[in-house]
């Protein structure tokens, strides 16, 4: 119970920071549309529904990675994380809050993108959106702990896609063929089989990341 | 409280901690000189929990939740509140009286008044003051406190006396300063590292 | 992997040596030419060995990072980094290797279509990633733990990324021990073992003498500091 | 002549701290082969020349938001933005030295980006090419400026992130379709008179957004 | 040097100076001091160019480049070396023997050893010495110094003193601070602002 609510609390203060700095959602809301403009002028006419599903992915993946870029900027930026490490709560809330509140970005960055590629390009089906849902999951959980990863390290902000991209293809492979396959029950168990397994590693191994 | 033996520390090549011994009863007051980049803020870190020594070992007989850390950088976020930080370590520390202790911390450093104000429009000082309460906000048993005394002004520096001589004894301190005849009167026991 | 005390590092070459010359002998004079891809196909001994022996590699690595994490071994870190390293230059061979097959059987030396191909290079670009976080961090205990953790998610990303790629397509690029499994025998099989188990050992050989280095390093520093 | 040496010191400075992560260029191959990995799994098959165009300037884009959001990263984290203001030199040498700093740093990923997309899909064309220069002079030129504007206190507050996207979709629009039209010389040259037009405002009006 | 009438500065709705009046002639040395929050820092960054007042005006007779200002942040990036950084600065300010001053400054404050590290890995007393050669490298007519004794070690300040005191007369110094008995012998004035 009360690790739910260091959690809450963490995942709270993450929201209000985002509120007064409006850091992230803006950057993730650019780069979502123009992905859209780009694939307009790059295919005229109407694309196969194979296409536009691989750039949604495509574009989903590379917004969530802008978005984990700056998820622990204020941490880095004013050094506060010594704080959070101190706090008696298990370390694995930060992670765990961290990605919760990454999570509540990409999917109001989502909101706004799902509509716009089915005005675009093609509707949208209930298998794509459970798909998108599973692979919210695993981006923002595997993000978010390399994020944590590339923050303590000189290079940061280039490390992290590099560090991010390999893990990402499970999840690029599961998605694409969720949303294009007819059955797709495959496709999302196994999504669902990355979600769990990672989010045990990065659960159970976050302490080592934040505390020496 | 704490005991440390043979406590070392290096970064890569360089050696900054040397065989450090050190006994701190309950109730002690450690105050560590030394001067800039003697190691000091090192020690402190390590005491704290926040770094691992590369040699030797360090015992603490306080959990995480016991321990109260005053480092350089004062741990709290510049784009929030004051309250709004004291609240989220009030959450994180799970006080009981939570509302109620942020509201005299606030107060017994002079904040009250600017505790809707942001932290990025706080003066120096008033961040240190904030960072303090952050202290003492979950009434530790074991104070690291690293150069406390900076960017307070006068009236501060004496909210800061009181404060240390009303915890004295009851509470165990590990205090660095570049200023030691300001807690003399306190010390229990003194380390002076050399550069 | 071993402690230093096992067998002599001398002596471990030694036998290295011996089996190398021996696979090598036994894949050029003894193996028989393959019935489609005639002598060409004899690269296949160590292509596969050498795959076989990266993952070793990568997985020795891991395992030494759980023990470093877990039981805080001093020396785990430098030996799962070791490991890696190995691992990374016996991937690079597979690449190399692979991509000469490719080149004499198939006519490209890259072919995007190939998912185990990719597969490979997703590995392969995830361990360049360690070495990337590992050499943007000081030396040090949170340098251990990054290094650490992140090689632990190298093996949980080996077997999903199998999964993947089974899933996305029936496997094109050829898997010996089921496809070929009924007419994999015989002086194949020998040579292959002999091939397998010289690679394994050329690995840990050369494990051993970097791991020997690296030692010999920071033993060095620490001399040179005391005497300082 | 003491202008140029100024811009030379800054962009030195902000250069040598892109290579105190010493392996960036490395890094970028790895970071280019990454994404194309990724594309790959995003779009199986073959795709078409107009697809993998878009896939390229998706990745470009990307790419230079990265490096926008990393420009001015050092001076916000570490507040030292003060101490280059203080300086005698012209501001707007400030900006045009983090421009270029940005510029080299995608130029960089792009001189390796571009031949491996050769290699690896389509080989690119010369409208291309120059479409590429044409709309990073423009991102970095402007990016770099929004970006300063998002340090300096001041205008934090603003929503100025969201400025971005008006006036970086007119490049991206100016680029894709340099890149895909069989004639592309008039999108090259609005792109070349967006880049000129910018180019003039943001040097001229830098001092209003740096100093109080 | 410096003519400041009836200066104010708010922020929002809220008004941090009012109504300063302030003449510093050339070689005059002026304390400022105040408690926590009093707006000394808003003074000084008005004083050296960094802000403009809300309300009234203020002159100086110094180019931007014959104004050294120390503020609470060092203005030096964490990620370069103290020689990079002190390289950098020299180059701005377009100094005839960057290279030599250079060192000079680095050896006056005793970082000369150090110089070859990232300013990251120093203590908190080095990067306010590091901060102190950067003011000085360029050595300006207008100094502009807040709190310069904070974070140094008794060495540090000596060293201060001596610099300060060799300055005195040549040099216009304009210097908040919460210790104004240090600076005493120094004062030509002082402004004591109210919160
Ligand atoms: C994960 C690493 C790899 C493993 C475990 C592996 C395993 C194998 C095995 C067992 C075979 C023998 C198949 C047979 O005899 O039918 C084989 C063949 C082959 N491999 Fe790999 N391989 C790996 C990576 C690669 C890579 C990276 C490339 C190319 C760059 C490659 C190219 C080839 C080619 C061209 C063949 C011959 C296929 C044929 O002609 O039928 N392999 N591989
Ligand atoms: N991350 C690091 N990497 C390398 N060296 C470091 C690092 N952190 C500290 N040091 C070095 O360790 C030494 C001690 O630093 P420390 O901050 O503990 O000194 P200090 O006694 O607190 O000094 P001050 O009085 O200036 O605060 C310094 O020489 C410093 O350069
Ligand atoms: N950007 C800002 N926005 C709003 N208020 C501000 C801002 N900067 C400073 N203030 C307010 O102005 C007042 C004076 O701040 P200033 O930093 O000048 O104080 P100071 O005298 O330097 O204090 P200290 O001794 O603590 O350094 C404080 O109440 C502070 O909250
Ligand atoms: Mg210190
Ligand atoms: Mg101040």
């Amino acid at each position: 119970m009360s690790y739910v609510r260091d959690v809450g609390a963490l995942a709270r203060k993450d929201l209000l920071l985002e509120l007064r700095a409006r850091d992230t959602l803006p950057a993730m809301l650019l780069f979502v549309a123009a992905v859209f403009v780009v694939f307009h002028f790059a295919l005229p006419g109407t694309p196969s529904r194979l296409e536009t599903t691989g750039l949604l992915w495509v574009a989903i993946l590379f917004t969530a990675l802008l978005g984990l870029g700056r998820a622990f900027v204020p941490e880095r930026e004013q050094r506060t994380l010594d704080g959070l490490v101190l706090a008696p709560c298990d370390r694995s809330a930060i992670w765990l809050a961290k990605s919760l509140a990454t999570l509540a970005f990409l999917a109001a960055a989502e909101v706004v993108a799902l509509p716009l590629y089915a005005l675009f390009f093609h509707s949208v089906a209930g298998a794509t959106v459970l798909a998108v849902v599973l692979a919210d999951l695993g981006i923002c959980g595997v993000g978010t702990f390399l994020g944590a990863m590339a923050v303590a390290t000189r290079a940061r902000d280039l490390l992290l896609p590099l560090l991010f991209l390999p893990l990402a293809v499970p999840i690029v492979v599961g998605a694409v063929g969720a949303s294009v396959v007819a059955s797709p029950g495959r496709y999302l168990g196994f999504l669902g089989l990355y979600d769990l397994l990672f989010a045990v590693v990065c659960w159970a191994s976050f302490e080592y990341v934040v505390a020496e | 409280m704490l005991t440390a033996r043979r406590l070392g520390k290096r970064y890569g090549e360089k050696r900054v901690l040397r065989r450090i011994d050190l006994v701190l009863p309950r109730g002690g007051f450690l105050v560590v000189t030394g001067p800039n980049g003697a190691g000091k803020t090192t020690l402190l870190r390590i005491c704290a929990g926040l770094a691992q020594p590369t040699e030797g070992t360090i015992e603490r007989e306080a959990t995480r939740a016991q321990v109260g850390y005053l480092g350089h950088d004062p741990l709290v976020y510049r784009e929030l509140t004051a309250l709004e930080n004291l609240e989220l370590y009030g959450r994180l520390y799970r006080l009981p009286e939570r509302r109620e202790r942020v509201g005299m911390v606030l107060e017994r450093f002079g904040l009250w008044e600017a505790r809707h104000e942001r932290v990025a429009s706080y003066s120096r000082g008033m961040t240190q003051r904030l960072a303090l309460c952050r202290v003492l906000l979950h009434d530790p048993e074991l104070l690291v406190l690293d150069e406390p005394y900076s960017a307070l002004d006068e009236a501060g520096a004496e909210l800061l006396d009181a404060q240390l001589a009303e915890l004295r004894g009851e509470r165990t301190f590990l205090l660095a300063t570049h200023d030691p005849a300001r807690v003399e009167p306190l010390a229990s026991a003194a380390l002076a590292l050399a550069s | 992997m071993g402690r230093t005390s096992r067998i002599p590092l001398p002596l471990l070459a030694a036998i290295s040596l011996v089996l190398v010359t021996t696979a090598l002998a036994f894949v050029f004079f003894v193996a028989p030419d393959d019935a489609n891809q005639g002598f060409s196909q004899r690269i296949f001994y160590f292509h596969v060995s050498i795959a076989i022996t990266a993952y070793a590699c990568f997985a020795g690595g891991a395992w030494n990072a759980l023990l470093h994490l877990w039981k805080r071994d001093p020396n785990a870190d430098l030996r799962s980094y070791v490991c890696v390293h190995q691992g990374l230059i016996f991937g690079t061979l597979v690449l190399l290797t692979g991509s000469i097959w490719a080149k004499i059987s198939w006519g490209h030396w890259w072919l995007w279509s190939e998912d185990q191909l990719v597969l490979f290079l997703v590995l392969y670009l995830f361990y360049c990633a360690y070495f990337m976080l590992r050499f943007s961090v000081d030396p040090g205990p949170q340098r251990a733990n990054l290094s650490a953790v992140y090689a632990l998610f190298g093996v949980v990303l080996i077997p999903v990324s199998f999964a993947a790629i089974r899933l996305a397509k029936n496997l094109i690029h050829p898997v010996v021990f089921t496809l070929h499994g009924p007419n994999f025998g015989g002086w194949i099989l020998v040579t292959y073992c002999i091939a397998q188990t010289a690679l394994l050992a050329l690995a840990y050989t050369l494990y051993r003498l970097e791991l020997g280095g690296k030692r010999l390093d920071v033993r060095l520093r620490r001399l040179r500091e005391v005497l300082a």
